[in-house]
C-alpha cells in the first residue's frame, strides 16, 4: 500500500513516528548524558503526539487522556528527575564516548531491517498501515534494549530502559488504539514507581562502587574457581 | 535302576570303600620302588608305607600348646572325607550305590572338604610354614579344581549323567570311538592328578626343604596317629586319582554285573591299569624336575585349558548339531 | 493356610516394621526402647513374614488387594504369590535372627553420640521399604518402596557419619541407587507404554515388540544390576555395606540384594513374559565378571567386612549366572533345565541370605568384643569365642560349597543346569555356557581359598594384637542369632529336596513348569530330572560321614597310643616363634594377587615406622574406578566449569544473552 | 465473591497498615496476622469454587475470574506466604539484632512484603492480561527494594541486576500482551463484550481461534522472552541466583515458592491462546516446542551449575531453577498426564523449597555465613535443622515417599510414552543435578561440627507443616484436591485425567 493512499492524519502518524525511530538512533548515539535526557524527553513528547494524533483521528476519548498522560511523565517528569539526579550525581559533564558506535549504529540499523521483516507477514489488508508502524515500535524497543547493552553508564542505561517504554506506548497506542484505561494508568504508575526507585539505584550504587560503571558491579560471579569438596 | 540299592550293592560297595585304604600305601609303595629302580637303587620294599603307617600310629602324638580343637579334629575330617570321596569311585563295578549317593561333583566338593580342613589344620598353630603350605595349597587348588571339573564334565556331557557309574556304563556300552574330546579331558585330568596328589613337578612328597614344600608345610605340626591320618589319606587320594583316569578313560574290564567272576575280572584289570599307571608316574617323576611355584600356574593353566578344550570339542564336534 | 491369610500376615509383618520405626522416636528420651521395643517388634515382623511366606508358597496361589493411598486413578495394589512368599520368607528369615541379634549390639551404642532413633527408625523403615517391594503390584508403589529401601539403607550407612570415608561410601551408595532407580523406572515406563497403566496385571498383559522389549530389558538390568552390585557397578558396595552397623550389613548384604534379584525375576520372567535368549547370555556373561572379580577381589581384602562385601558380589554374580542359564534354557524351548536354573537361582540366593547374614553377624560379634575390623590383627578368636568360633565356621564351609552344607547345594544345582547345555541347538551357546561353568568352577576354589584365609588367619594362629587377645565372648544374644542361621545353614544343606519341594511353587507359578522328578525318589534323594542322569543324597553323604568317623575315630584311639602330649610348636631349633612370625592375610593371598596380577591395580608402598624401620605397605584398587567412575566424575565437573561461564557477573552481558534469545526466536518463528 | 474481595484486599490494607507501624515487633506480629486473615480467605475462596464453580467479577473496571488453574495458586501462595512470615519474625528479629538492617528497613520489608503478596495475589486472580502484567511488575518493583535490603555492595549489585533484566524482560512481556491486544483487535467478541476484550483471557480463550497466529506468534516469543526472565528459564536467569542469594531468606523462600510459580503460570495462560489461535496453522505445537526447549535447557545447565556453587542460598536457587525447567517442559510437552504432573510439581515444588529455605536460614544462622564451606556437621550442632535439610533435600530430589517424586514419576512416564527419546536427557539431567545437591549436602550435614557452633533458636514449626504436606502429598492425593489438578488440566489440555 501506498503512503498517498493514506488519510492525512494517519500520515501524520506515520511521519511522528518516523522521527521517534530518530530519537532513538539519536539516544544510542548520544555521548553527552544530559543531551541524552534531552533526546528523551523528545521522543516522549513525540509519542505523546501520536497518541493525540491517533486520538484526533479515532475520535477515542480517553486516548486524548493517555496523551496527555504520556507527554506529563515520558516529556516531563522522568526527564526533570533525570535532570535531577545527574545533578545531585554532578554528572552535567559526563559524556561517554561509545566504543566503536558506528558498529552500533550499524546494528541498530540492522534491527530496524529485521523488524520491518519480522512484520512483514503480517498481510492482513486492513493491518497493513498499523503494520508498519508496528515496525517501528518495535525497532524503537530492539533499539533501546541494544543501548542498554552497550551503554555502561547506569543512567544511560536507564534510558534505553525508558525508551523501550516509548516503543511500547508507541504500539499500544498507533497499532492497538490505545490499551483499555486501567491498563495505561497501571503501566504508567509503574513505570514512574520504576523512575523513582532507579533513582534510589544511582545514589546507592555510587556510594557502594563509587561509580555508575556498570561493569564494575561484577562481585557476583561464579567464573572464579573453587577446589572441589569431597568427591567419591 | 532301583537294584542299584540293593543290599547286595551296599554289601558290594563296602567291600570296595575297604579296597582303598588297604590298596592305597600299596600304590605308593610301588610308585617309589619303580622310581628308586629307575634311578638305579634297590629301594625299600613296596610294602614299606604300611610299616610306616603302622610306625607313626604306634607312636605318641604331640600337639603345639597354641593348637586349637580344630587341629586335632582336622586330621579325621581329612581321612573321612577323602575316604567317602574314593567311596564313590567305581573300583570293581560300575553298579555302586555310593556313586548314587554322591556323584561326581559331590567327589569334587569332599575333596575341597578335605583340602580346606588340611590347610586349616596348617594355619592352626601359628608358625610361618602352615601358613605358607596352605596358602600355596589353596593357590593350586583353585586353579586345578576348574581344570579337574572341566574334565569330568566333557565325560559327564557325554555320557549325560553325571553319575560316575553310569558313565563309565555308557563308555561300556557303546562301541569303541576315538573321541578328540577324551583325549584333551584325559591329558587334562592327568595333570590335575599330578598337581592334585601332589607329585613332581608340581612339589615334592620327600622334601623338607620350607621354600619348596606344599603338603609337608601344612602336616609339619602333626606326629603319631595324627600324621598317619594325613599321610594315609594323601596315599588314598593318590590312589582315587589313578583309578579314576585308569576307570574312565580305560573302562575296560569294570565289571558291569556283580558275578564273582567278573568281579575278579575286573580287579584284575585296575590292579594291571594301576601298576602301568604307577609306572608312568614314576617315571615322569624321575625325568622331571620340580618347578618354581609360580611356574605351577602356567602348568595348571594348561591344564585348565587342555580341559576346556576337551569340553569345547565335545560341544561342537561331537555333538549332532 | 489360605493366600489371603498370608496376605493378611504379610501386612501385618510391614506394620510392626513401621511400628518398629515410630516406636524408636522415644528413643531420643530413652535409648532403651530401641533394645527393648524395636528390635523385638523386627523379630516379630521377620516371624510374621516367614508365616507369610510359608503360608503363600505352599498354598501356590495368587491373592490381591488395593490400599486406600497413592495416585486418585492408581491406588496402591498389593499382591502375593508364590515368587513374593519366597522373598518373604527370605527376607524373615535374617530379620528374625536380626531381632534377636539387635538388642545386645545396639546397647554398645547407647553410650555413643549417634543417634539412635535414626538407627531404630531407619532399621524400621528400611524393612518396611524391602517387604513392600516384594508385595508391590503396580509400579507405582514398587518405585515408592523401592527408593524408601534405598533411601533408609542410605542413611544407615551414613549412621557413623564421623569417619569420611562412611560419608563418602553414603553419598556414592545413594547417587548410584538413584540412578538405579531412574533406569528401572524407563523400564517400568516402557512397560506401561505398551500395556495400559502401570498396574503389574495390565503389564503382564501387554504384548512387548522385541525391540522395546529388549530395551526394557537393557533398562530392568541395568537398574537391578546395580542394586545387586554386578560387575562393573559394583563400586558402591565394598563401600557401602561395610560402613553400616554390622546387623544393617547383613540386611543388606544377605536381604536388599535378593530384593534386586526379586525385582529383576518379577520384571523379566514374569512382566516381560517372553524372554530372548541374548538376554539370558548378556546376564551369563555379567554374572560370570562378578562371580570371579567379586572373589578375586574378596581374597584379597583385609578388612574383614569388605572382604565379606565382595563376596556378596560374587554370590550375587552366581545367582546371575543362574538366571542366565534359565533365561537361555526357556527361548532354546527347555523348560526343564530352565527350572532346573531357575530353582538354582532361588536356592542360592536363599543360601546367600543366610550364610553371608550368619558371616556378618560373625563379624559384627568380633567387632562387638574386639572392635577390630582388620584381619592382620585378629587371630586365635576360636579359644576365646568358642561359640562364635564354631558358626563362623559353619558359614564359612557353607559359602565355600563344601557338602554337606546348603552353599554346596545350590552350586551342585546350577552345574547341573549348566550341563544340560548338549540339549541347546546352536554351538555358539553349547560352548559359551561350558565357559561360564569353567568360571564358576574358578570361583568355588577362589571362595575356599578366601574363608580358608579369613578363619585361618582370625580364629586360627594366635593373636596378632593385644585387645584382639583380651576377647571376650559375646553376650547369648548375639551368639544365639548366630547359631540360628549356622543351623538352618545346616538343614538346608541336609535337606534340599524339601526346601525345593517348597520353592518349586514358584517356577511352577512364573513359568508354568517346574521340577517334576525333584523329589520323586523320597525327601532322602535329589533328583534334578532322571534318576539316571544325577543324583545326591545330603543326608545319606552326611550318614556316612558321620559313620565312617564313627568307625575310624575309636579305631585310632585302640590301635594307637592312648596319649597326647601338649609341647611347643616346631620352631626350627630357633627362637620360639612369636605372633608376628605369622603368616598374614596379606601373604597369603600373595600367590594368587601374582597369578591374577593384572586385574589388580596394586601399589606396593615403603612407609617409615615410628621405630625407624621401614613397613612394607600395600593398596590394591579396583579398575573400574579409573575404567568407569573417575571419567564420568571428570566429564561432568567439566561441563559444569565450561557453563559457570554463563554467570560472568556483568549485566550487559546478561542483557546481550536476552537480546539474542530474543532475536534467535524470532528469527525462528518467522523464517 | 466477598471472599475474593477479602482475598484481594487484606493484603492491600495490611501494605498501607504495616507503613505505617513504626515497632518492628508489632509489624510482625500485624504481618503475620494479616497473612492468616489472608489464608482464611483463600480457604473460602477455594471452597466457594469447589462448589459453585468459577468465581467471577468485577473491582474498580478490573475482571476478575477464579477458576480450577488458579485457586489451587491462590491457596498455596496464602499459604506459603502465612508459614513464612511465621519464619520471618523470629528471623528477621535476629537480623535486625546484628545491625544488618538500616532504620526503618524493617517497615519497608513488612509492607513489601505485603505487597509482594498483593501483587502476588492480583496477578493470580486477575482476568486481565493487561492488569497481569501490571501485577508481576509490580511484584518486582515491591521485591527489589528487600532484595537490598541489607545495603551490602553484593545486595546492592543483586538488586540492580535483577531490577534491569527482569524490568527489560517485564517491558518485552508487555510488548508481547500489546501484541496478543493488536491481533484481538479485529476478532469479534460477541454483542455484549465489555471494552477492551482483547485483553480479557476468559473472551480471548473463547475465540483463541480467531486471533491471527502470525500477530500470536511473534508475540508468544516476547512473552516467552518476558516472563520466562521472571521464571529464570536459562539464559534469562543470570539475576536469580543473585537476588536470592543476597535477600533476606524469607524473601529467598518466598521469591522460589511463589514469585517464579506466577511467571509460569501467566505463561501457561498465553500458550493456552497460542495454541487455540496456531491449531489450524502449519506448526500447531510451536509454544509447546519452545517451551519443551527452553524447559530441557534450564533444566540442564542449571544441574551443571549445582557441582560448582559455594554459597548455600545459591545452590538452592539453582535447583529452583532446574526444577523450573522441569515445569516448563512438561507444560510444554502437554497431554494430561504431564500437564497433570507439571500442577502437581508447582504445588510440592513451592512447598518444599520454601521449606528448604526457612532451614538454610538456620543453617546459615548457626554458621554465622552462607558459604557452603563454613556450614559443617549440622546434624550434630543441632539435629532438628541438620535432620530437616538433608530430608528436604532428599525430598527436593525427588524421593519418595515425598510428593516431588510423584510428579517427577508422572513427568518421566508421560515423557515415555510421548517423546521416548527426551526422557535420556532427563534422566541424565536428573541425576546430574542430584550428585550436585548431595555432594554439597553431605558436608554440611554430618561430620564433626566446627569449634563453637551454637544451636539456635529456631523456628521449625513451618518446616514440619510444610514437609509433612509434601510426604502426604507423597502418599496420597487428596480427592479434592485431585478434583481441582484434573479440572485444571482439563482447562489446560482440553481432556481430563481421571
Amino acid at each position: 500500500m501506498s503512503l498517498p493512499a493514506l488519510p492525512l492524519l494517519q500520515q501524520l502518524v506515520v511521519l511522528l513516528a518516523a522521527l521517534v525511530l530518530f530519537l532513538s538512533f539519536v539516544l544510542l548515539a548520544q555521548s553527552r548524558l544530559v543531551s541524552a535526557i534531552h533526546a528523551f524527553a523528545w521522543q516522549g513528547a513525540l509519542v505523546a503526539a501520536v497518541t493525540a494524533v491517533v486520538a484526533v483521528s479515532g475520535d477515542v476519548h480517553h486516548l486524548y487522556f493517555s496523551a496527555g498522560l504520556t507527554l506529563l511523565l515520558k516529556a516531563l517528569v522522568i526527564p526533570a528527575m533525570l535532570h535531577r539526579q545527574v545533578r545531585g550525581l554532578a554528572l552535567e559533564r559526563h559524556t561517554e564516548p561509545l566504543q566503536r558506535p558506528s558498529l552500533a549504529i550499524m546494528a541498530a540499523v540492522g534491527l530496524v531491517i529485521f523488524s520491518s521483516w519480522l512484520v512483514l507477514p503480517m498481510v492482513a489488508e486492513e493491518l497493513a498501515f498499523t503494520r508498519n508502524i508496528l515496525a517501528i515500535s518495535l525497532a524503537v524497543v530492539l533499539i533501546g534494549f541494544l543501548m542498554m547493552v552497550v551503554r555502561q553508564q547506569a543512567v544511560a542505561q536507564v534510558l534505553g530502559f525508558m525508551s523501550i517504554e516509548n516503543g511500547l506506548f508507541l504500539a499500544a497506542v498507533s497499532a492497538t488504539g490505545g490499551m483499555p484505561l486501567i491498563v495505561e494508568l497501571g503501566v504508567a504508575f509503574d513505570v514512574l514507581v520504576a523512575m523513582v526507585l532507579f533513582g534510589v539505584f544511582f545514589f546507592q550504587i555510587r556510594e557502594s562502587i563509587d561509580s555508575l560503571d556498570v561493569d564494575r558491579l561484577n562481585r557476583l560471579s561464579e567464573t572464579a574457581e573453587i577446589a572441589g569438596e569431597d568427591r567419591p | 535302576m532301583a537294584d542299584i540299592l540293593s543290599p547286595s550293592a551296599w554289601l558290594l560297595a563296602l567291600v570296595q570303600a575297604l579296597l582303598f585304604p588297604a590298596l592305597a600305601p600299596l600304590l605308593a609303595g610301588w610308585v617309589r620302588k619303580v622310581r628308586a629302580r629307575l634311578q638305579n637303587r634297590r629301594g625299600a620294599s613296596v610294602f614299606q608305607p604300611y610299616r610306616e603307617l603302622r610306625k607313626l600310629l604306634l607312636k605318641e602324638a604331640r600337639v603345639a600348646h597354641t593348637a586349637s580343637p580344630l587341629f586335632r579334629a582336622a586330621p579325621y575330617v581329612v581321612f573321612v572325607a577323602t575316604w567317602l570321596a574314593a567311596a564313590t569311585v567305581p573300583l570293581l563295578t560300575i553298579d555302586l550305590p555310593t556313586a548314587v549317593v554322591a556323584d561326581i561333583i559331590v567327589l569334587a566338593g569332599l575333596l575341597a572338604l578335605a583340602r580346606v580342613f588340611l590347610a586349616l589344620a596348617g594355619m592352626d598353630v601359628g608358625t610361618a610354614f602352615g601358613g605358607m603350605g596352605a596358602s600355596r595349597e589353596m593357590m593350586i587348588s583353585a586353579l586345578a579344581e576348574p581344570a579337574m571339573l572341566m574334565a569330568v564334565f566333557t565325560l559327564a556331557m557325554t555320557a549325560h549323567s553325571t553319575n560316575l557309574g553310569s558313565v563309565i556304563a555308557h563308555h561300556l556300552g557303546d562301541a569303541f570311538v576315538l573321541r578328540p574330546s577324551y583325549l584333551f579331558a584325559f591329558a587334562g585330568l592327568t595333570l590335575v592328578a599330578l598337581a592334585e596328589t601332589g607329585r613332581i613337578p608340581v612339589d615334592n612328597p620327600t622334601t623338607h626343604l620350607e621354600l619348596t614344600m606344599v603338603h609337608e608345610a601344612m602336616v609339619l605340626e602333626y606326629s603319631g596317629r595324627h600324621l598317619a591320618l594325613m599321610e594315609w589319606a594323601a596315599q588314598i587320594k593318590l590312589l582315587l586319582y589313578g583309578v579314576l583316569v585308569a576307570n574312565i578313560f580305560f573302562p575296560w574290564g569294570v565289571a558291569s554285573d556283580p558275578a564273582p567272576a567278573s568281579l575278579a575280572m575286573g580287579l584284575a584289570a585296575v590292579v594291571l591299569k594301576l601298576a602301568v599307571l604307577g609306572g608312568a608316574l614314576a617315571a615322569a617323576e624321575t625325568v622331571l624336575a620340580k618347578m618354581r611355584l609360580f611356574r605351577v600356574p602356567a602348568f595348571l593353566n594348561l591344564a585348565l585349558l587342555l580341559a576346556l578344550l576337551g569340553l569345547l570339542s565335545h560341544v561342537i564336534l561331537e555333538v549332532g548339531a | 493356610m489360605r493366600i489371603e491369610t498370608a496376605l493378611s500376615m504379610a501386612g501385618l509383618a510391614v506394620a510392626l516394621a513401621l511400628g518398629s520405626a515410630v516406636v524408636s522416636l522415644l528413643a531420643a528420651r530413652v535409648p532403651k526402647v530401641v533394645r527393648f521395643a524395636a528390635m523385638p517388634l523386627l523379630g516379630l515382623c521377620g516371624v510374621a513374614a516367614i508365616v507369610a511366606g510359608l503360608g503363600a508358597l505352599l498354598s501356590g496361589g495368587a491373592a490381591t488387594a488395593t490400599l486406600p493411598l497413592g495416585l486418585p486413578w492408581l491406588p496402591w495394589h498389593v499382591r502375593i504369590d508364590a515368587l513374593a512368599g519366597f522373598f518373604l520368607l527370605l527376607i524373615g528369615l535374617v530379620t528374625g535372627t536380626i531381632g534377636l541379634y539387635g538388642p545386645a549390639y545396639v546397647r554398645g551404642l547407647e553410650q555413643g553420640r549417634d543417634s539412635l532413633v535414626a538407627l531404630g527408625g531407619f532399621t524400621g523403615l528400611f524393612l518396611a521399604g524391602m517387604l513392600l517391594v516384594v508385595l508391590a503390584d503396580d509400579a507405582f508403589l514398587f518405585m515408592i518402596a523401592w527408593e524408601v529401601m534405598s533411601l533408609a539403607s542410605y542413611f544407615l550407612v551414613g549412621f557413623q557419619h564421623e569417619q569420611a570415608a562412611n560419608r563418602r561410601a553414603a553419598f556414592l551408595y545413594l547417587l548410584m541407587a538413584h540412578v538405579g532407580g531412574l533406569s528401572i523406572l524407563l523400564g517400568f515406563g516402557v512397560l506401561a507404554s505398551f500395556g495400559d497403566g502401570f498396574a503389574f496385571a495390565s503389564m503382564r498383559a501387554a504384548e512387548l515388540s522385541p525391540l522395546w522389549a529388549s530395551l526394557a530389558f537393557g533398562l530392568v538390568f541395568l537398574g537391578f544390576g546395580m542394586k545387586a552390585g554386578l560387575v562393573p557397578l559394583h563400586a558402591w558396595l565394598p563401600e557401602a555395606h561395610p560402613a553400616a552397623p554390622s546387623y544393617i550389613s547383613a540386611l543388606m548384604s544377605g536381604v536388599m540384594l535378593k530384593v534386586a534379584v526379586y525385582g529383576f525375576i518379577r520384571l523379566v520372567f514374569d512382566l516381560i513374559g517372553d524372554v530372548q535368549w541374548p538376554w539370558g547370555m548378556a546376564v551369563l556373561a555379567i554374572g560370570s565378571l562378578s562371580a570371579l572379580t567379586g572373589a578375586l577381589f574378596a581374597l584379597m581384602q583385609t578388612d574383614l567386612k569388605r572382604l565379606l562385601a565382595y563376596s556378596s558380589v560374587e554370590n550375587l554374580g552366581i545367582v546371575f549366572i543362574a538366571l542366565g542359564l534359565a533365561l537361555i534354557f526357556i527361548d532354546n524351548g527347555h523348560p526343564l533345565p530352565g527350572a532346573l536354573a531357575f530353582v538354582a537361582a532361588l536356592y542360592h540366593a536363599l543360601n546367600h541370605a543366610l550364610f553371608k547374614g550368619l558371616l556378618f553377624l560373625g563379624a559384627g560379634s568380633i567387632l562387638h568384643s574386639t572392635h577390630e575390623r582388620d584381619l592382620e590383627q585378629m587371630g586365635g578368636l576360636l579359644r576365646r569365642m568358642p561359640w562364635t568360633g564354631l558358626f563362623f565356621l559353619i558359614g564359612c564351609l557353607s559359602i565355600a560349597a563344601l557338602p554337606p552344607f546348603n552353599g554346596f547345594v545350590s552350586e551342585w544345582l546350577t552345574f547341573q543346569a549348566a550341563l544340560q547345555a548338549w540339549q541347546l541347538e546352536s554351538g555358539v551357546m553349547r560352548s559359551l555356557v561350558p565357559i561360564a561353568t569353567a568360571v564358576l568352577a574358578l570361583t568355588g576354589a577362589l571362595v575356599a581359598a578366601t574363608f580358608v584365609k579369613v578363619y585361618g588367619i582370625a580364629f586360627l594362629g594366635q593373636a596378632r594384637s593385644r585387645h584382639v587377645r583380651r576377647a571376650r565372648p559375646g553376650p547369648w544374644g548375639i551368639r544365639a542369632a548366630q547359631g540360628l542361621l549356622a543351623a538352618l545353614c545346616v538343614l538346608l544343606g541336609l535337606f534340599p529336596t524339601l526346601v525345593i519341594g517348597l520353592i518349586d511353587a514358584v517356577p511352577r507359578q512364573i513359568l508354568g513348569g517346574g521340577l517334576p522328578d525333584a523329589g520323586s525318589r523320597g525327601w532322602l534323594w535329589l533328583v534334578p530330572d532322571a534318576f539316571e542322569t544325577a543324583s545326591y543324597s545330603a543326608p545319606l553323604v552326611a550318614l556316612l560321614l558321620v559313620a565312617i568317623a564313627a568307625l575310624v575315630v575309636p579305631g585310632m584311639r585302640r590301635v594307637g597310643a592312648r596319649r597326647v602330649r601338649r609341647c611347643d610348636a616346631w620352631d626350627c631349633g630357633f627362637a620360639p616363634s612369636t605372633a608376628r612370625m605369622q603368616y598374614s592375610a596379606t601373604a597369603f593371598a600373595q600367590p594368587v594377587r601374582r597369578v591374577f596380577a593384572l586385574l589388580f591395580r596394586v601399589e606396593e608402598t615403603q612407609v617409615p615406622r615410628e621405630d625407624g624401620g621401614m613397613r612394607h605397605q600395600i593398596k590394591i584398587g579396583d579398575r573400574s574406578w579409573d575404567a568407569l567412575y573417575l571419567p564420568l566424575a571428570r566429564l561432568v565437573e567439566a561441563a559444569a566449569r565450561r557453563v559457570v561461564r554463563l554467570q560472568s557477573g556483568n549485566v550487559r552481558v546478561y542483557l546481550g544473552w536476552t537480546l539474542v534469545t530474543l532475536l534467535v526466536l524470532l528469527w525462528i518463528v518467522s523464517a | 465473591m466477598t471472599a475474593l474481595l477479602l482475598t484481594v484486599l487484606a493484603p492491600l490494607l495490611g501494605a498501607l497498615a504495616l507503613a505505617l507501624v513504626r515497632t518492628p515487633a508489632a509489624g510482625g506480629w500485624l504481618n503475620l496476622a494479616i497473612s492468616a486473615l489472608t489464608l482464611v480467605a483463600a480457604g473460602w475462596l477455594a471452597w466457594s469454587v469447589a462448589l459453585e464453580g468459577d468465581v467471577v467479577g468485577r473491582l474498580i473496571g478490573i475482571g476478575f475470574r477464579v477458576d480450577a488453574f488458579n485457586v489451587y495458586l491462590v491457596v498455596l501462595t496464602a499459604f506459603v506466604g502465612l508459614t513464612t512470615s511465621i519464619f520471618s519474625r523470629p528471623y528477621m528479629r535476629h537480623v535486625r539484632a546484628e545491625g544488618r538492617v538500616y532504620l526503618g528497613g524493617m517497615r519497608v520489608y513488612h509492607s513489601m512484603y505485603q505487597t509482594f503478596m498483593l501483587t502476588m495475589l492480583v496477578a493470580l486472580t486477575t482476568d486481565n492480561l493487561g492488569v497481569l502484567w501490571v501485577a508481576v511488575e509490580g511484584a518486582t518493583l515491591a521485591t527489589v527494594l528487600l532484595v537490598s535490603l541489607y545495603r551490602t555492595p553484593e545486595a546492592i549489585e543483586a538488586a540492580w541486576k535483577y531490577f534491569i533484566l527482569c524490568g527489560v524482560g517485564i517491558a518485552l512481556a508487555l510488548f508481547g500482551t500489546v501484541l496478543t491486544y493488536f491481533a484481538a483487535q479485529h476478532v469479534d467478541f460477541g454483542a455484549l463484550a465489555e471494552p477492551g476484550a482483547g485483553l480479557i483471557w476468559s473472551s480471548l480463550h473463547a475465540h483463541a481461534a480467531a486471533l491471527d497466529p502470525t500477530v500470536m506468534r511473534i508475540a508468544f516469543v516476547f512473552l516467552l522472552v518476558g516472563y520466562g526472565t521472571k521464571v529464570g528459564l536459562v539464559p534469562m536467569h543470570q539475576w536469580l541466583p543473585d537476588a536470592h542469594s543476597e535477600g533476606p531468606t524469607p524473601m529467598s523462600a518466598v521469591l522460589s515458592g511463589l514469585l517464579l510459580n506466577v511467571a509460569l503460570y501467566a505463561l501457561v495462560r498465553f500458550k493456552m491462546l497460542v495454541d487455540g489461535s496456531l491449531a489450524a496453522t502449519a506448526s500447531p505445537h510451536l509454544a509447546g516446542a519452545l517451551l519443551m526447549g527452553f524447559g530441557l535447557v534450564s533444566f540442564t545447565v542449571a544441574g551443571l551449575f549445582l557441582h560448582r556453587q559455594r554459597d548455600i542460598k545459591r545452590l538452592f536457587s539453582y535447583s529452583s531453577i532446574e526444577h523450573m525447567g522441569l515445569m516448563t517442559f512438561a507444560f510444554g510437552l502437554g497431554g494430561p498426564l504431564a500437564t497433570f504432573g507439571a500442577l502437581l510439581h508447582m504445588l510440592v515444588h513451592s512447598l518444599t523449597k520454601s521449606a528448604i529455605f526457612v532451614t538454610v536460614g538456620h543453617a546459615a544462622h548457626i554458621a554465622g555465613s552462607q558459604g557452603i564451606e563454613k556450614i559443617r556437621g549440622l546434624i550434630r550442632t543441632q539435629p532438628a535443622v541438620g535432620w530437616s535439610l538433608l530430608i528436604g533435600v532428599a525430598a527436593i530430589a525427588g524421593f519418595p515417599p515425598f510428593g516431588v517424586f510423584t510428579s517427577e514419576f508422572l513427568l518421566l512416564t508421560a515423557t515415555m510414552q510421548a517423546q521416548p527419546w527426551l526422557t535420556l536427557p532427563l534422566v541424565t539431567g536428573l541425576a546430574i543435578a542430584f550428585a550436585g545437591l548431595f555432594r554439597h549436602l553431605h558436608p554440611m550435614v554430618y561430620g564433626t561440627p566446627p569449634e563453637g557452633q551454637q544451636p539456635v533458636q529456631a523456628n521449625m514449626i513451618p518446616v514440619v507443616v510444610h514437609l509433612g504436606l509434601v510426604l502426604w502429598l507423597g502418599l496420597a492425593i487428596p480427592g479434592f484436591l485431585a478434583q481441582w489438578l484434573n479440572r485444571a488440566t482439563q482447562l489446560i489440555t482440553g481432556s481430563s485425567l481421571l
